[in-house]
């Protein structure tokens, strides 16, 4: 790879945005983006990745390889956590290693909406049931960290024990999936008639509400640097390698499917991220 | 001016529905909600970081009868034990109108 | 009317937006727009709205036409709440009646944007005056609401004995009716000079921001589905016939005044719609 | 430290200024106010869902002198009857600078 | 349960950090933040009209073992008389979990 | 001066969205902008004109003019706060009138965005250096009334006793600071390859969000307006000649140096305006 090409990448204005808010955070600086503006700009990110990945899902339509990629990133969200779980649970208890592995094995918004722009402004083509696919990825992760802190966990009244009910609930049916698949299936439906008339919203002040956003996470992530340093050098290390692992993985099975290379991208992504929401339902005291 | 107890519960916002579904089953009718809570406890900072709220207080303020105080503490100690916070009760006067 | 035009309509991205947040509260989702964001979302629909009326109203000016809408929609604020307490007051107490007929008498922000967005999108003209009539139906239906609840109420220190000042304030100068008629007389002011540069602010995102509001209208409405319920057979029948009868009158008188199709589906709208906002200044314990 | 009374008034958010300014006339100089409250009482869930804020609830908190507190009780009791909401009052210390 | 001091700290959000410090050098491991408090006292009304959030304040709710409460007021009462604010303290009790 | 450029100038939309504030407080609607839709506005304001700063300033470079420029902001920074402290010092104890120095020093971010709407709607070219410039001017004017209260004050526990690294800190760190130079530095070195795509979030709603950002800056306005009049006769003609003053000194400094009309207006609103925010780190009991 191109070395220049790997810093104009990080030239680009979310990056550095990013890198501004980590900084300002680093000097503690107070600098902030009070709550719920966070929320308004994920929201508005979710709803036009969502809009959009529609509008493109509705003019490619569902092949033969669409619907193998959703299978791979499926199979990915069930075996990351499973085999994140067995090499964790070398030195945590059950618990935490089932919060571990369900993080590991769902999928961060923030990255996956990065990597978008990315391609967008390199104008890499990219299928819009990549979006699907990271809607479908988040819930498995958790079902089978639950499934697993549950069968290593025998104090039936902790955390582990949600009734199935709301475990399903939680998994399936929580603000972020519901809003990005909902879009995605609006987007398709009114792909015709509204595409053009929502660009204003839904297009183009993407890349500066992402900047906006990743002004935040650059704040957040730089605050959270100690929780890291706190986690003790195996998880560090896990923390480091896995995520490239799974990248890694991604890619290899991308090529086995024969996936353009913008899906490549996006499926690394997807199996390399990992995501703080998963572990809520199954956090230990 | 009535004794009554005032409970002040901090917990996850996730779980803010399951506080008001176990006052409700304890026969409380009203009940106030702070929704916008951060804090720091033995489960480490707020985070507020991924696109769900996961990880964000709530505060809800309830004041109930003396004689109605234990089983509002029994209903909320459960979930306490499974998901962390906090629970305060304090001696009030309501005003009546 | 034809058919696939109405479920053309229902299937545009405002309206299945609005379903996704009925849907979303109905399974119980997460998913929510917290505080403050829909008082941004309306803020900006009203700025909008009320500044691209006023520069339509400049282009149109005020003719005899405009000015006899005024008067009828005026008149119907007064008229609406007057008969709808005589019939709500058949089953519930005078206080309650009035709270109930300055809900309907006042009209819905919402409906009256989601309206306009459909007349836009289905390159039907309307006139800017619509918006100022929109804004001056809040403030009569709240004043005779309170007055009816007076003539009906003994107990001088309940709600209903607000001093006037405090009345009139409340009716005339409440938030959304001064930013409404304020973004009018703007628009108005600087029709020729700013409309061309506030474009890409005040007509661009529109479609889009609607979209989010209704989301989260979709999330309301779906949780105060039980309280309809609650509320008993007759009134639930009066909150379905009353707007279809008042939507039916607005559509009568506005044949008889000889306005346009636009300007006729508004008016059925502002009559038909029903707002919750009214009804504070007139509850009961 | 000096033993004052903390009143905790919960009301509509439109009556806020209502209820500051009664607690002015009754000669209070200082008052915090928590914006953002939602609730069930008597009159039902919050709604907000319009576009104004007329259902959302406030949280005026406020510490008196012990001997300032009928007074207080008594400019706050009208509000309350003529707008539902809440108003605890409860003993606390004073943390003097 | 058991008996706590629950303290309550309103100061500017400005020096919100400066609070949670003392805190934590004093011992408390736990506290939650209400950020969005405005309020009138001896200095005024909160402003909040350039760009920075200087005049607003917060709220600092802890509860810690009497034992530990005159060291906790203590370590608040300089950024009082620096900065103003008020720091209430009342007794609570805590529910086990 | 033309006085019909005047009043075509106050005939704008932002200025009239100010005054509808101003308005809707002094009629005491309920009319208002809940926190922390402000911080968003502005954070947005800021962001904008510090990134369109950074893209005018990487195409005009850094030429001796501009820096001289920086020099005289610098200076009146330093000046302005002394020759302020010793007039206010007549009147008021030293702990006062250093904050009150430290105020006039400073500048204001509002009224200097509302300069800049202003130049750009008039087509008056002006460097994006002035951006810098005020982001220079915010921390020395804090630091001078820092050392002003101190020289004078003996009470060591007062809040004039900050550590010095807790001065500098606020002084130079404060957010506003960080992401108004932080989007300045990032629109320079992205200026060739993102300000196109960023301009549909940076520049095209920015006049719409100066005018919502105004309308709230006219709602707060109004309600200080009481507490300008308890300042009492002499701080009100202080404040009213002082910043009249400032501004013909930048115009003469502005003429001095050679600056363009669009630089030297810019000059003058940052020596005349006066910001709250400086008087934070000094305010007294
Ligand atoms: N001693 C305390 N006083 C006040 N709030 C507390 C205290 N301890 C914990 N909290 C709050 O309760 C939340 C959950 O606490 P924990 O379960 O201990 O992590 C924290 O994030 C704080 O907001
Ligand atoms: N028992 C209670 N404890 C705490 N807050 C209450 C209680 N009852 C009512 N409230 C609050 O007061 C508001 C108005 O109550 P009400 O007038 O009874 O509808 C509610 O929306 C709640 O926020
Ligand atoms: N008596 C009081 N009760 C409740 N809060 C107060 C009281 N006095 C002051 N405050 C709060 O403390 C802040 C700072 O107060 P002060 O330092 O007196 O200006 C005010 O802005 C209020 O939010
Ligand atoms: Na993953
Ligand atoms: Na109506
Ligand atoms: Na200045």
């Amino acid at each position: 790879m191109d070395l220049s090409l790997v810093i104009d990448n990080l030239l680009n204005a979310p990056v550095l945005f990013f890198l501004l808010g980590a900084a300002a955070a680093w000097v503690k600086s107070d600098l902030e983006i009070p709550s719920p503006i966070p929320k308004l700009l994920s929201l508005y990110l979710l709803l036009s990745i969502g809009f959009r990945g529609g509008v493109e899902l509705a003019h490619g339509g569902l092949s033969a390889g669409v619907l193998t990629m959703l299978g791979v990133c499926v199979a990915m969200a069930l075996l990351v956590p499973l085999w994140s779980f067995f090499i964790v649970r070398l030195r945590l208890d059950a618990a935490n290693a089932a919060a571990i592995a369900a993080t590991y094995g769902s999928v961060s918004a923030v990255t996956f909406v990065t990597a978008v722009n990315f391609l967008r402004q390199s104008n890499v083509p990219f299928g819009g049931h990549m979006v699907a696919a990271m809607a479908l990825m988040e819930s498995p992760a958790i079902v089978v960290g639950i499934v697993l802190a549950r069968m290593n966990d025998r104090d039936t009244t902790g955390p582990s024990y949600l009734p199935w009910g709301k475990v399903f609930h939680e998994a399936f049916l929580n603000g972020a999936v519901v809003l990005l698949l909902g879009s995605l299936v609006i987007g398709a439906i009114t792909a015709n008639k509204d595409a053009k008339s929502l660009a204003a919203f839904v297009d183009h002040p993407f890349k500066g509400v992402l900047c906006l956003f990743l002004l935040d996470m650059g704040l957040v992530a730089a605050r959270r640097m100690g929780d890291l340093r706190r986690s003790g050098l195996f998880l560090g290390l896990f923390a480091v390698t896995a995520p490239m692992a799974h990248a890694l993985m991604g890619i290899g099975l991308a090529k086995l499917i024969g996936a353009g290379a913008g899906d490549a991208l996006l499926l690394a992504v997807l199996c390399g991220s990992a995501s703080y929401t998963s572990q809520s339902p199954l956090r230990c005291d | 001016m009535k004794s009554v107890k005032r409970f002040e519960i901090i917990i996850e916002r996730l779980h803010a529905r399951d506080v008001t579904d176990a006052l409700e089953r304890a026969g409380v009718t009203g009940y106030s909600l702070l929704r916008d809570v951060t804090g720091t406890g033995d489960r480490g900072d707020r985070a507020g970081d991924e696109l769900t709220d996961v990880f964000r207080n709530c505060c809800v303020i309830v004041a109930v009868p003396v004689e109605a105080a234990d089983e509002v503490v029994e209903s909320i100690r459960p979930l306490l034990k499974a998901y962390g916070g906090v629970c305060l009760v304090s001696d009030a006067l309501w005003v009546n109108h």
